[in-house]
C-alpha cells in the first residue's frame, strides 16, 4: 500500500440490499475519481449482529486505516469500539444513522454525523398521504425490524404525520423489513381492518408487498407510502400503486462522508453537530 | 394370539384391521385435532377468520411453506435435515428471475425457461447436499448449514446484491389467481402433496425411504444403494425449492437475493409439528400438510386477535410446543 | 456336551434345598393393544435355586421378565418379594429391590469403554462425583477375568467387540451388584460353548451362595444340566412347573410346543449336495485377517456348509467379505467358474448370494415397518411394477412364506417388533427366501429361536439344499452344525484349522480343532 | 485366555495402549490440522494475520460463541440440540442489562446481581427446554424452536424493543481488558473449557450425559433417571448463555432485545467441526474449542484478506463443510 495514500475504512450495515449496494457504488465511483485514497469497505450478514460490526472496526483498527466512515449498525454500540479508534488517532466519521447523544457523552467522544434525518423523511412521506386521504383518514404502520435505530426514527415520524394531518392509526406492526412477510402481515390486517385507507411502509421492500397484496385483494382505493426510493418501485410510482416515497440519496451519501473525512485526515478543522444530507420525496411527478 | 395357527386367521385380522386403520388416521387426527381447535378458537374470538377472503388469505400465505415443507419432509424421512432451503430459494429466484426478464421473449416461453431454470438451480443444491453427505458420510446438518451460506453468497454474487423486478405482466396476475376462492398457487401445492403422498407410500422408492429413515443398514445389506436414494430425497426438496421460488416471484413480483432468511425453520417446523419424526422413518406428508396449516392459521388468526408483535411471537412458540405435545399425549392415550 | 475346562470345576450338585420362596407370580397378566402376551402366569422361585423359564418363541419369557423390572406394568395380578409386595415402576426400583437382569436384547454404550459399560450402574467415585478410573479398570479387570473375557482391553470402547463379547460384558455388569435375584434372558444364544461353560460355573458359585437364578433358555441339555427347577411357559400361560429330576426333555417338550418332535432333529438324512462347485473362494482375505494366503474352499450346489469356530474366530467377518457387507481385501472369490468382483452387498445378491446377519435387529430388519414390508425388502422388484408397489402381491409373498416357516403373526401389516425374538428371526429367514437366492449364507440362523420352530427351520434349509440352494452355516451350536451339515470346516484365528465329512462328525473333533489354533496363538 | 487368574493379566494390553491413545489425540487432531492449515494460509497470505493485536482480536471475537458452543457440546452429546440460545441471549442480556442500570448500586453490587439475574433467567429457560423435551419425550429441536420464538418475544416485550444502555464504566472497560495481550474474556471462557472438559470427562455425571447419548435405554435400564440429566445438559447451556450475555454487554456496552439472532447456528457449527457426533455420545469440548476457533479465523481471516462480502460468505460455507471432509478423511485413514 502505497504510504502516501491515505486508507478510508468504510463500514456499512450491510451490503446485501439494494440501498447500501448504491451506497457503496457511490463510494467506489467517487474513490475512482478522486484517486488520492485506498477504500476499504466492509458490511455484516445480518443487520442485528452488531458484533461483527464491532469485529469490522477492530479489525480496523489492527489494520491502522486513517480514516473509518461508519453507518452504525446501533448507535450505542458502536460507541466504545469507535472511542478505541479515536484513542488510537483513526478520523471517524458518523454517517446514515446518528450515534446516540447520550452514549456519546458517557464515553466522553465529540462526533459529528453526516447524514439525513430519518424522521423528518418519514413525517415528509406520512404527511403526503395524510394530504391524500384527508383528516380522519385511517391509516396502518409496516414497522421495520423493532430495535433498529432508522426503524425507530422512521415509526416516530409517520406518529409524527399521523398527528399532524388528524389521521386515525389503526395498527402498527412490524415486518422486519421483509416483503413477503410485509405481504402476509398486510394482508391479515386489511382483514382485521377493511376500512383501511392508507399503509405507511417503514422501507419500499415492505411497501412492495403491500402493493402486492392490494392487488391480489383488488382494492384499488388505499394509498401506500414507502421509504429509500429504491429502483423496484419507479414502475409502482409511476402506475400510481406508490404515492410517494422518500430519496436520502444513499449513493452520494458515503461519498460525501468520505470527502468530509479526507479533509480531516488533511488537516481540516474537526467536524461538528450535524450536518444534514438531502432528502427529498418522490412521487409520479418527479420520479425518474 | 392363543390358538396356534400359522397363518393369520381370517377372522382376527378383519377384527384388528379396521382398528389399525382407526390407530392410522388418529395418527394425523392428533395433529389435525390440534388444528381445528385453533380453528375453533379464532373463529369464536375474532370476527372475520371464517371470512372466505380470509381463508383464501391463509392458503396464499402458507403456499411458500408447504412447498418447502413438503421436500422437507423427504429428507427428514431419511434421517437428514436441510438448513439450506431459505438460501437456496433466494439462488432459484434470481436465477429465475434474471430469466424471465430477458427481453425479446415470448411471456410464455420466459416463464417455461424461468421455472426450468430455477428447478435446475434447486437441484443443483440439492445434488450438492445429497451426495457430500451421502459420499462422505456426513451430517447433512453440517453439509446443508454449509450449503445455507454458499448459496446465499451466490445468490448476493450474481445479482450484485440488487432486486429484480418487472416480470410480465400475466405472470405477476397468476400469482393472485384464484379457482372458486382457492388460489391456484395454493392448489398447485396441493397438488405436489398429492403426488408427494403417492410417491411415499405407493411406490418402491417411498417405501426404501422410510427403510433408509428407519435402519439403513438393513437396507443396504438387503442390496440397494443408500447413494441413489440419500441424494433423491435432497435433489427432490431442492426440485421443489425451485418451485417455490417460481410461485415466490409470482405473488411478489421481485426476486431478491436476501429472502428466505429463516424459511428453513418454519419447514422443518411444518413437518415436525405434523408428525413426522426427525430421527426419520415414521411421518406422512398429509401430516405436513396439516403442519403448515396450523402455523399459518396462528399467524393469521393471531394477528385478527390483535395481539401486539411480541406477545405474538411469544405465543407462535407456545403453540409450537403445544402442538406436539397434544400429539404425543395422543399417541399415549391410543397406545395405551 | 462333553468336554473340560480349565476353570474351576463346575458343580452342578442337586441344590440345597431351601424350599423357600422368594420371588412368587400370581395371574399376571398383560396384553398389547389387541395381542396378549401373558395370560395368567404363574411362577415361584425358591431361594438359591437356579430356575429354568423356558417356552416356545412368542410365549411370553421376556415380557414376564420386563415386568420383574419395571419396564412394562402388568395389566393385573400380583407380584411378592421376599413376602413383600412387589411392584416395581422403573427398573431403578427393581434395582433397588436386589434384581438384576441380563435383557435378551444388548444394552451397551457403544462409544464408552467396556469398563465404563460394566460400572454404568454405579461409577466408582470419589466424594467430588469423579470417576475413580484406574480403581474402575483394575475392578473390570477383575471382572473379565473371572468370566474369562481376559484377551479384551477394558479400556477399548464395546463398539470394537464382536457379539458373544458384548453378551459376556452384558453379564458381568450384571455380576457387578449384589443381588437376590439374577435374572438371564437367553444369555447363552450367543455364545460358544466355552463362554457357556464359564458361565455355567459363575450360576452355580451363585445359587450356592443363595442367589436365586431365573435361568431362560431354548437349549433343553442346558437346562438339564443347570436348573434345579423348570417352569414352561406356552402362550402366555403357565403349563407346570417341576423339579428337574421329576421331568424329562420329552415331556417339556411338549409342554412347550403341545405335540411329540417329529424327527427333523435327527442326523440321518440323505446329502443332497452335488459335484458342480457354484461358490469357490481362493486366498480369500478380509480386512481384519492377519494371515497373508486368506481362506479358500469350495461351496457346491445343494451342500450344506458348515462353518465352527470360538467366538471372535473371524466367521462373522468371513461371510461379511463374502457378501461385500464389507470389502475383501485380497483373494478371488469365484461364482460358477467366473472369478467375480463385488462392491457392494447390491452386486453379491445380484450373484445370487443371500446373506442372515447374526444381528437381527441392528443389521437385518427394520423394527417398525411392517412384516411385509420387510420380507420383501430384498426382492422389491418381485412386488412391484413399474416402480409401484402392489400390496396384495407383498401380503401374497409373506402369507406364503409365513406358512412355510410357521411363522406366528397377528397379520403381514403389523410391526416386526411386536413379534417374539425367534419370529423375528424367522422374518428375516423370509426376507431372503423371497429372494430366491443361489446362495445362503447364515450366520447363526436360529439364534433365540425355540425347540420347534429350529426344527422347523432344520427342515426348511433341508428342502432348499434339495432344491439345489448352497448354504453355508456359521453357528455356535454344535449340535445345529452336525444335524444339518454335509461338511463342517472349523475356524480358529481367521483361518481354515479343519474339515470333516458327515461321516466323522463330532463335537469333541470339532472343538479339538477349534482349541488348536488357539493353543498355537499361546505358544508364540 | 487359558490361565484363568484373577489379578488383570498385563502383556497383550501394554501392546496396544499406545495405538489407542494415539487414535485418541488424533480424534482431535483432524481438526487442529485443518485449523493449522488454515493459520498457516492467512499467515502467507496476508499482512496483519500474526499481528499480536490481530491475534487478541480474533480471541475476543470467538469469546461469545465458544461459550455458547460449550453448552451446546453438553446438550449435543446427549444428542439433543438447542436452537434458541439466541434468543436466550438476548433475554438474559436485556434482564442483566436492566438490573446492571438500576440507580444507586455500587458497581460490584450492581455487577453481581446482574451476573446472577442473567444466568439465573439463562437457567429458568434452560429447565424449561430441558423438561418439556424430557418428560414428554418430544424432541428438543422443537421444543427449542418453540423457546426460541418465546424468548425472543418475551425480551421484546419487557424492553418495549428498546436498547438498554449507559453501563457502569469499570464494566465496559472489563470488556476489553487484557492480561499479556490475551483478552480476560477469553481467558474465562477458556477456563469454562476447562472446567467442561473436567466434567464431562472425569465425573460420573459427564460419562452418564455421554451414556445418554450412546443409548438411551440402556442408561435408564441401569437404574439411572434420564430425566435428570437431560434437564441438566440443556441447563448447564442455559447459564452459560447467561454468562456470555454479560460479556456480550461488557464488550458492546449495549443490551439489545434483538441480539444474538443465528447465534444458534454458529455455535452448532462450532461443536460439529469440532468433531461431536450430531447423534450424540461422541465428542469433546477440546473439539469445540478448535472448532469454535476455526470459525473465527475464518471470518477474521477472509476480511483481511480483502475478500468480497459475498465470496466471504460462499467461501465460510465451503470450509465448514471442508473442514468436516478433512476430520472424516482422517478418521478413515487412522482407523484402515
Ligand atoms: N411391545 C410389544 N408390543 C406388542 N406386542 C408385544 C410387545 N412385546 C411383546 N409382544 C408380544 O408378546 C408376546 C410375547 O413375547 P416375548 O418377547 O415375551 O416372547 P419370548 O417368550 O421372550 O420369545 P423369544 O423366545 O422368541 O424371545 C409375543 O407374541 C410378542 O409378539
Ligand atoms: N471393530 C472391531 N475392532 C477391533 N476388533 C474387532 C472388531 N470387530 C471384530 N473384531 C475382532 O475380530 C475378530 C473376529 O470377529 P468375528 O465377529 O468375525 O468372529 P466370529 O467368529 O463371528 O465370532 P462371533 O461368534 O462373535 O460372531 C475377533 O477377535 C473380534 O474381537
Ligand atoms: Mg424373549
Ligand atoms: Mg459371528
Amino acid at each position: 500500500a502505497a504510504a502516501d495514500k491515505p486508507v478510508v475504512g468504510l463500514a456499512m450495515k450491510s451490503l446485501a440490499n439494494d440501498f447500501f449496494k448504491n451506497m457503496l457504488e457511490g463510494a467506489e465511483a467517487h474513490n475512482k475519481k478522486r484517486g488520492d485514497y485506498e477504500l476499504k469497505a466492509i458490511g455484516m450478514q445480518n443487520e442485528t449482529d452488531f458484533e461483527s460490526q464491532v469485529n469490522g472496526v477492530e479489525n480496523f483498527i489492527t489494520q491502522g486505516v486513517d480514516a473509518i466512515v461508519i453507518a452504525p449498525a446501533d448507535s450505542r454500540a458502536m460507541v466504545a469500539p469507535l472511542k478505541k479508534a479515536m484513542d488510537a488517532g483513526i478520523t471517524v466519521i458518523n454517517f446514515d444513522v446518528s450515534l446516540d447523544e447520550q452514549a456519546k457523552k458517557d464515553a466522553g467522544i465529540d462526533l459529528a454525523f453526516v447524514g439525513p434525518d430519518n424522521r423528518l423523511g418519514a413525517k415528509m412521506v406520512g404527511e403526503a398521504l395524510a394530504k391524500d386521504l384527508g383528516e380522519g383518514g385511517k391509516v396502518v404502520i409496516i414497522e421495520g425490524n423493532p430495535g433498529a435505530d432508522n426503524a425507530a426514527q422512521r415509526k416516530l415520524g409517520f406518529e409524527d404525520a399521523v398527528a399532524s394531518g388528524k389521521l386515525e392509526l389503526l395498527d402498527s406492526r412490524t415486518a422486519h423489513w421483509e416483503t413477503e412477510e410485509a405481504n402476509s402481515v398486510f394482508s391479515n390486517m386489511l382483514t382485521a381492518h377493511p376500512d383501511i385507507q392508507g399503509v405507511l411502509a417503514a422501507n419500499d421492500s415492505m411497501a412492495i408487498g403491500v402493493v402486492k397484496a392490494l392487488d391480489a385483494a383488488g382494492r384499488k382505493d388505499i394509498k401506500v407510502v414507502g421509504f429509500d426510493n429504491v429502483p423496484a418501485v419507479a414502475p409502482l410510482l409511476k402506475d400510481g400503486k406508490l404515492l410517494a416515497t422518500v430519496d436520502q440519496f444513499g449513493s452520494q451519501m458515503a461519498a460525501n462522508a468520505i470527502d468530509k473525512a479526507l479533509e480531516v485526515v488533511a488537516g481540516g478543522p474537526k467536524l461538528e453537530g450535524w450536518i444534514k444530507t438531502d432528502i427529498e420525496l418522490v412521487t409520479k411527478d418527479n420520479v425518474k | 394370539m392363543h390358538a396356534i395357527d400359522n397363518t393369520p386367521s381370517n377372522d382376527s385380522r378383519d377384527k384388528q384391521m379396521p382398528k389399525m386403520s382407526m390407530k392410522l388416521v388418529l395418527r394425523d387426527a392428533g395433529i389435525g385435532i390440534a388444528l381445528l381447535l385453533l380453528i375453533a378458537f379464532f373463529s369464536l374470538s375474532t370476527q372475520h377468520f371464517l371470512n372466505p377472503n380470509n381463508i383464501s388469505n391463509i392458503l396464499t400465505q402458507i403456499t411458500i411453506n408447504l412447498i418447502l415443507a413438503i421436500g422437507m419432509t423427504f429428507v427428514i424421512l431419511i434421517g437428514g435435515i436441510d438448513l439450506s432451503v431459505g438460501s437456496i430459494l433466494a439462488l432459484c429466484a434470481v436465477v429465475g428471475g434474471t430469466v424471465l426478464t430477458i427481453p425479446d421473449l415470448a411471456v410464455w416461453q420466459a416463464v417455461c425457461l424461468a421455472t426450468l431454470a430455477a428447478m435446475a438451480t434447486g437441484v443443483v443444491c440439492g445434488l450438492f447436499n445429497g451426495w457430500i453427505s451421502a459420499f462422505w458420510g456426513l451430517p447433512s446438518f453440517i453439509v446443508t448449514l454449509g450449503m445455507l451460506n454458499i448459496a446465499r453468497g451466490a445468490a448476493l454474487q450474481v445479482t450484485d446484491a440488487r432486486t429484480i423486478y418487472s416480470f410480465p405482466q400475466t405472470f405477476n396476475d397468476f400469482g393472485s389467481k384464484m379457482v372458486f376462492g382457492v388460489p391456484v398457487v395454493f392448489l398447485i401445492a396441493l397438488a405436489l402433496v398429492a403426488l408427494a403422498w403417492f410417491v411415499l407410500s405407493k411406490t418402491v422408492f417411498g417405501r426404501l425411504l422410510y427403510g433408509i429413515g428407519n435402519n439403513e443398514e438393513a437396507v443396504r445389506l438387503a442390496g440397494h444403494s443408500l447413494m441413489i436414494y440419500k441424494v433423491a430425497a435432497f435433489t427432490i426438496a431442492g426440485a421443489l425449492v425451485g418451485i417455490a421460488s417460481i410461485i415466490y416471484m409470482a405473488r411478489l413480483n421481485i426476486a431478491s437475493p436476501i429472502i428466505g432468511i429463516g424459511f428453513e425453520l418454519n419447514a422443518i417446523a411444518a413437518v415436525i409439528i405434523g408428525g413426522t419424526s426427525l430421527s426419520g422413518g415414521r411421518g406422512t406428508v398429509i401430516g405436513t400438510l396439516l403442519g403448515a396449516c396450523i402455523i399459518g392459521v396462528l399467524a393469521n388468526g393471531l394477528i385478527l386477535f390483535g395481539l401486539s408483535d411480541f406477545m405474538r411471537q411469544m405465543i407462535t412458540g407456545v403453540v409450537i410446543i403445544l402442538a406436539v405435545i397434544i400429539d404425543k399425549y395422543r399417541e399415549r392415550i391410543t397406545a395405551g | 456336551m462333553t468336554f473340560s475346562t480349565s476353570g474351576p470345576s463346575v458343580l452342578f450338585a442337586q441344590a440345597s434345598t431351601l424350599s423357600r420362596p422368594i420371588l412368587e407370580l400370581h395371574d399376571i397378566r398383560k396384553s398389547f393393544g389387541g395381542t396378549v402376551a401373558l395370560n395368567g402366569v404363574n411362577l415361584s422361585v425358591n431361594q438359591g435355586e437356579v430356575h429354568g423359564l423356558i417356552g416356545e418363541n412368542g410365549a411370553g419369557k421376556s415380557t414376564l421378565i420386563k415386568t420383574l423390572c419395571g419396564i412394562v406394568k402388568p395389566d393385573s395380578g400380583t407380584i411378592t418379594l421376599a413376602g413383600q409386595a412387589y411392584s416395581p415402576q422403573t427398573p431403578r426400583d427393581a434395582k433397588a429391590r436386589g434384581l438384576q437382569v441380563v435383557h435378551q436384547e444388548f444394552n451397551l454404550l457403544p462409544y464408552l469403554s467396556v469398563a465404563e459399560n460394566i460400572f454404568i450402574e454405579h461409577l466408582p467415585r470419589n466424594i467430588m462425583g469423579v470417576v475413580r478410573r484406574r480403581h474402575m479398570n483394575e475392578r473390570a479387570r477383575v471382572a473379565l477375568d473371572a468370566i474369562g473375557l481376559t484377551d479384551i482391553d477394558v479400556r477399548w470402547p464395546v463398539e470394537r467387540l464382536g457379539i458373544a463379547h458384548r453378551q459376556l460384558v452384558e453379564v458381568a455388569r450384571a455380576l457387578m451388584t449384589d443381588s437376590r435375584v439374577l435374572i438371564l434372558d437367553e444369555p447363552t444364544a450367543t455364545l460358544t460353548s466355552r463362554e457357556t461353560e464359564r458361565l455355567f460355573s459363575i450360576v452355580a458359585e451363585l445359587r450356592d451362595r443363595g442367589v436365586s437364578v431365573i435361568f431362560v433358555s431354548h437349549h433343553l441339555d442346558e437346562i438339564f444340566r443347570i436348573c434345579d427347577r423348570v417352569t414352561v411357559l406356552r402362550n402366555g400361560e403357565t403349563v407346570f412347573s417341576r423339579t428337574i429330576g421329576e421331568t424329562n426333555q420329552d415331556e417339556l417338550v411338549r409342554g412347550m410346543v403341545g405335540k411329540q418332535l417329529h424327527k427333523e432333529m435327527a442326523n440321518d438324512v440323505v446329502s443332497s449336495a452335488r459335484s458342480d462347485v457354484v461358490l469357490s473362494l481362493a486366498k480369500f482375505r478380509h480386512a481384519q485377517s492377519p494371515h497373508h494366503d486368506g481362506i479358500s474352499f469350495d461351496l457346491h450346489k445343494g451342500e450344506i456348509l458348515g462353518i465352527a469356530g470360538l467366538v471372535g474366530s473371524g466367521r462373522t467377518e468371513l461371510l461379511r467379505s463374502i457378501a461385500a457387507a464389507e470389502l475383501p481385501v485380497s483373494g478371488a472369490l469365484v461364482r460358477e467358474g467366473k472369478v467375480v468382483k463385488l462392491h457392494s452387498p447390491k452386486e453379491a445378491i445380484n450373484a445370487g448370494i443371500g446373506f442372515v446377519t447374526e444381528d437381527r435387529k441392528d443389521q437385518g430388519l427394520i423394527l417398525t415397518m411392517p412384516i411385509a414390508a420387510n420380507v420383501t425388502l430384498a426382492s422389491l422388484s418381485d412386488v412391484s411394477r413399474l416402480g409401484l408397489l402392489d400390496r396384495k402381491a407383498e401380503d401374497a409373498t409373506t402369507t406364503r412364506l409365513g406358512s412355510d416357516l410357521k411363522l406366528k403373526y397377528g397379520g403381514p401389516s403389523k410391526h416386526v417388533s411386536t413379534l417374539s425374538g425367534g419370529n423375528q428371526q424367522k422374518v428375516v429367514l423370509a426376507k431372503w427366501l423371497a429372494r430366491n437366492p443361489r446362495i445362503l449364507l447364515l450366520d447363526e440362523p436360529t439364534r433365540g429361536v425355540d425347540v420347534g420352530a429350529k426344527a422347523e427351520i432344520y427342515a426348511l434349509i433341508r428342502r432348499l439344499a434339495e432344491n439345489g440352494l448352497a448354504l453355508l452355516i456359521v453357528s455356535s451350536e454344535l449340535p445345529e452344525l452336525i444335524t444339518l451339515c454335509d461338511r463342517i470346516m472349523v475356524m480358529s484365528q481367521h483361518r481354515i484349522v479343519g474339515e470333516m465329512a458327515r461321516a466323522d462328525f463330532s463335537e469333541e473333533k470339532i472343538l479339538t480343532y477349534a482349541y488348536q489354533g488357539e493353543r498355537r496363538k499361546t505358544e508364540h
